[in-house]
């Protein structure tokens, strides 16, 4: 049975998010010493385990206050390109569900679609760039495509999830045009975008929850 | 790799204690990570503030005090501040007479500077953004982040820091330092990789016999590889590029800039190189600074920046400076 | 190895060359291979000279200037200079007060300049010398050349200069340098061994997890290798024999140094251990210098001096100064 | 037949010591690389090059000459702590030598005497110290004895080409006490003394030197 989207599952997802952040970081990392400064890793690691410390001092009973809460602490912990990207993202997303105690997958595609816009006018990167956009935007595509297919969030999060990871793949052949990996020029072709790769790694922690709450 | 260090979780924390236990007459805040001159904020004066990833050192840090930076926000290694380290320090050094933030042209420093300036300008301190962006390895504007800030914001935050110190209001402090990136280009090549703490190996291969062309201060690898070149080549090299791109006009500064591995003996061999290069071109030379400023962890390897300077910039330039890393007429 | 050179050969010639298009305001001369204060010889002043192997920069040629030295003269690379330089370095800076030659305590430096001390004796210059030997990791000097000179060089040159520099007279100018070496200590690490253009590759091999404790400044292999040590152990190991070693007394005056491949920020790091430990043993810290001043070309590493220092070596030490790399109160 | 000892076969043996120092100069580096400063070599080929040069734009007319003149070029070129002491032995070897045109084998044995005095005062070392002194005392002492013993000119250096190389052997199991080694302490122990190494190669130069005039 799909899970309900209230606090409690917000939370599960930052647990899982931190986890894949500490486990997969040295490959971020390594994603970005190939076109970058060779921090992203480090970055969305130092981020999420202060977001977890946070919250877990203070936990939030909201779906929306759980996400401010983790953009803000990526705002105020990660710096770079990715803190303000991350952060902002997450915190408009968690904005936009107000204060209910549980919101609907519906709810929560308009939420990722924020987070897309949050991304679009913070960073001025358009699709095609090379950037963590590349892994956002096909995944809400995705995700909005099986719910209105009649898909439950568990299935639509796994199709969302399946898009980013194949949106992030699709990133090596692009050469960079925002961003830090810009600067290589054609030297950025053949790479994958680290951002991208993270996006997807996040993606499929909502995935991963959701089903793992749905296998019980 | 191995480096002085106690573990890559303490790095920056332990290195702002070093410096403060070096520096009395900086104020430390190892929690906030922010240094401020011990006297801020000045009665009157424009405030002064910069900062970027740590691992640039002298850069930003070493260039707080009389006559340059009121602050500095050091971040993590080669990762932008964040916006509470920025609007901390814009806080201490506001004394109402507004607050220039020195940003060098990367997406994380843009972005994050941004969130700053509207914390602090929900709190009535009035800010204006000074962008640099020097470096001419980077071209393409259009397909690009743009260029990235390098070897001129140390003459962005002397010239600046001189006029502020003068009691210059706001729009002229942030029109100087405008006008001093839009004047500077420079150029840099790198022997070796950089190595990060956190990494703890080279952040991109290069082989015994190669150098990269048009490298950043991240460890980015460069434009461009080639066989290695002589120093009287890379300087012809660089300075191409720089002179295609530089304004015309009258005398320059001169910074010969080393990233953190190469020894001073061939920075100075390398200014050799450049002087006689700008002499055979018929460029002048108003002054130079040679050494280690705006670096890249150990990576071995210089820039160049020029930056066309009329009277007024060079008598800026002249102006008393009292920081740690720079320090004449007081 | 590469290097930003022209080739090995040319080194020497080319950087000094790069350093006077840098300093306007020292005479170079690189035929003579002498590096020389303009406005020398200074009517009624003792005369100050010191020199050595070239890839220690800035030492000595960056310590020309107001208060510090009034010569240097660079030899080949990590060769002590020839008779000839020093003599001519001595007639340049000679006002009839007599010239104190600073030599650190190589065998080298020590038969070269006593044969130019005669030389110039014979022009009837009165020639004092005064011998630095601080390097505590050269311990019995019965069965050595006894202790090097590293370190404690730039607090000799330092407090001498300002000495002269306020008209004392030779043999006191020279007593205090002798004092200033009598009280210091210095203790040497190096985490990487050091490449000379001639030879074009590491002087020594280290295995990359293993450190050298008790180098000197010339690419000799320490006295002792172990595994590779945080920063924290090595500066409670280099602290350990120095201050073993150290004369009882006040406070003292600092000097954290890189070998000139260690980023600043490891250095800053490493200061901060440094206070840290001294502050446990109660030993009080006048003043701190934190940077790459006396460097072994591309060697990662650091050195720690400490001197003892009454009230008039702390006043001698911050007393004016304007060289190229150590400036302050003017 | 011996050679006879005047200006024109010191000029043969600066030829080729210049010469060897050319050749084996990288080794004699090497030797210094591993207890010293990795310059001995590179000192060597500078002062002898150095040398050769101005012999050869004013060829000195006696024995002494050519030495006075080698050892100030090697003073005046050379530094570190074998310019001064290499230089001073042959300059004071070569002034003992007067302004005849040609000298006696007895006579060179005297100069060499002159000239391991030279190094000694000068140096502060004593035979077993690891230095160049350990190669010049036994070669000297050899030259001497053979001569005493009826050897001529040829034979009595090839005899003292010999024991300097044997001496220089000898420095590897010695503790070095004076000059750069003695920093390493025990660890100079096994390996051979540069200096006393381009002792040998000089020795060395003069036996070829006459055994190559002997031959003709
Ligand atoms: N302008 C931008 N718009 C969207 N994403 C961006 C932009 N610039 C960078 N990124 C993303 O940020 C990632 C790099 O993040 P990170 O390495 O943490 O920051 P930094 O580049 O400052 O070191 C890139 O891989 C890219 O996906
Ligand atoms: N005090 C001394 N007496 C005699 N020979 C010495 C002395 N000190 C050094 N030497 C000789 O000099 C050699 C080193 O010469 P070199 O490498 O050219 O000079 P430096 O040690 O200054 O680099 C040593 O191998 C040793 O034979
Ligand atoms: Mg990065
Ligand atoms: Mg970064
Ligand atoms: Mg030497
Ligand atoms: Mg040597």
């Amino acid at each position: 049975m799909d899970p309900v989207l209230d606090a409690a599952f917000f939370l599960r997802w930052l647990a899982a998010a931190t986890e894949v952040m500490d486990r997969e970081g040295d490959r971020l990392t390594e994603l970005d010493s190939a076109i970058g400064d060779a921090d992203h890793g480090i970055n969305m690691r130092r981020g999420f385990n202060a977001a977890s410390d946070a919250v877990a001092k203070e936990p939030p009973d909201t779906p929306g206050g759980v996400l401010v809460g983790v953009g803000r602490q990526l705002i105020s912990k990660v710096g770079g390109a990715s803190g303000p990207l991350y952060g902002t993202a997450l915190r408009r997303a968690g904005k936009s569900l107000g204060d209910a105690d549980h919101v609907t997958p519906e709810q929560l595609r308009d939420a990722l679609l924020t987070a897309v816009d949050a991304v679009s006018e913070l960073g001025g990167a358009a699709p095609g760039d090379k950037t963590m956009l590349d892994a956002m935007v096909p995944s809400v595509q995705a995700y909005g495509a099986a719910l209105d297919s009649g898909a439950g969030l568990t299935q639509a999060l796994a199709a969302a999830a399946a898009a980013a990871d194949e949106g992030a793949a699709a990133t090596i052949p692009l050469q960079a045009r925002k961003g830090r990996a810009s600067y290589l020029g054609e030297r950025s072709i053949g790479h994958q975008d680290p951002g991208a790769t993270s996006i997807a790694l996040l993606i499929d922690a909502f995935a991963r929850t959701a089903k793992g709450d749905a296998d019980e | 790799m191995k480096m002085l260090i106690n573990g890559p979780d303490t790095v920056v924390a332990d290195a702002l204690r070093g410096l403060a236990d070096a520096h009395p007459e900086l104020a430390v805040d190892t929690e906030k990570r922010v240094v401020v001159r011990r006297d801020a904020p000045v009665a009157g004066k424009v405030g002064l503030v910069s900062g970027g990833g740590t691992g640039h050192e002298p850069l930003h840090s070493g260039f707080v005090g009389h006559g340059m930076l009121d602050a500095a926000c050091p971040g993590e290694v080669f990762t932008s501040p964040v916006p509470d380290q920025m609007a901390a320090a814009t806080a201490a050094v506001s004394a109402g007479a507004g607050v220039v933030h020195i940003v060098k042209n990367y997406t994380g420093d843009v972005l994050n500077f941004k969130m700053a300036a509207e914390l602090v300008e929900d709190d009535g301190v009035e800010v204006e953004q000074v962008l640099v962006d020097d470096d001419v390895a980077v071209t393409d504007s259009l397909y690009t982040a743009g260029r990235r800030g390098t070897g001129a914001t140390l003459f962005v935050e002397k010239i600046t820091g001189a006029l502020a110190q003068e009691g210059a209001p706001l729009a002229q402090v942030a029109a100087v330092g405008r006008k001093v990136n839009e004047s500077s280009r420079t150029f840099g090549v790198a022997l070796t990789a950089v190595t990060t703490p956190a990494k703890g190996s080279p952040t991109f291969d290069l082989p015994s016999d190669e150098l990269e062309l048009g490298i950043g201060i991240h460890g980015e690898p460069g434009r461009e590889r080639r066989k290695m070149m002589t120093a009287r080549e890379i300087a012809e090299f660089s300075l191409d590029a720089i002179l295609d791109d530089l304004p015309p006009g009258g005398p320059v500064l001169a910074l010969v800039n080393g990233m953190g591995g190469t020894p001073l003996l061939e920075l100075y061999l390398f200014n050799a190189e450049v002087h006689r290069i700008l002499g055979e071109r018929g460029v002048q030379v108003a002054r130079t600074l040679v050494g280690n400023y705006v670096t890249s962890l150990d990576m071995a390897g210089a820039s160049i920046t020029l930056c066309r300077a009329d009277d007024e910039l060079v008598r800026l330039w002249d102006a008393p400076v009292n920081t740690p890393a720079l320090r004449w007429g007081m």
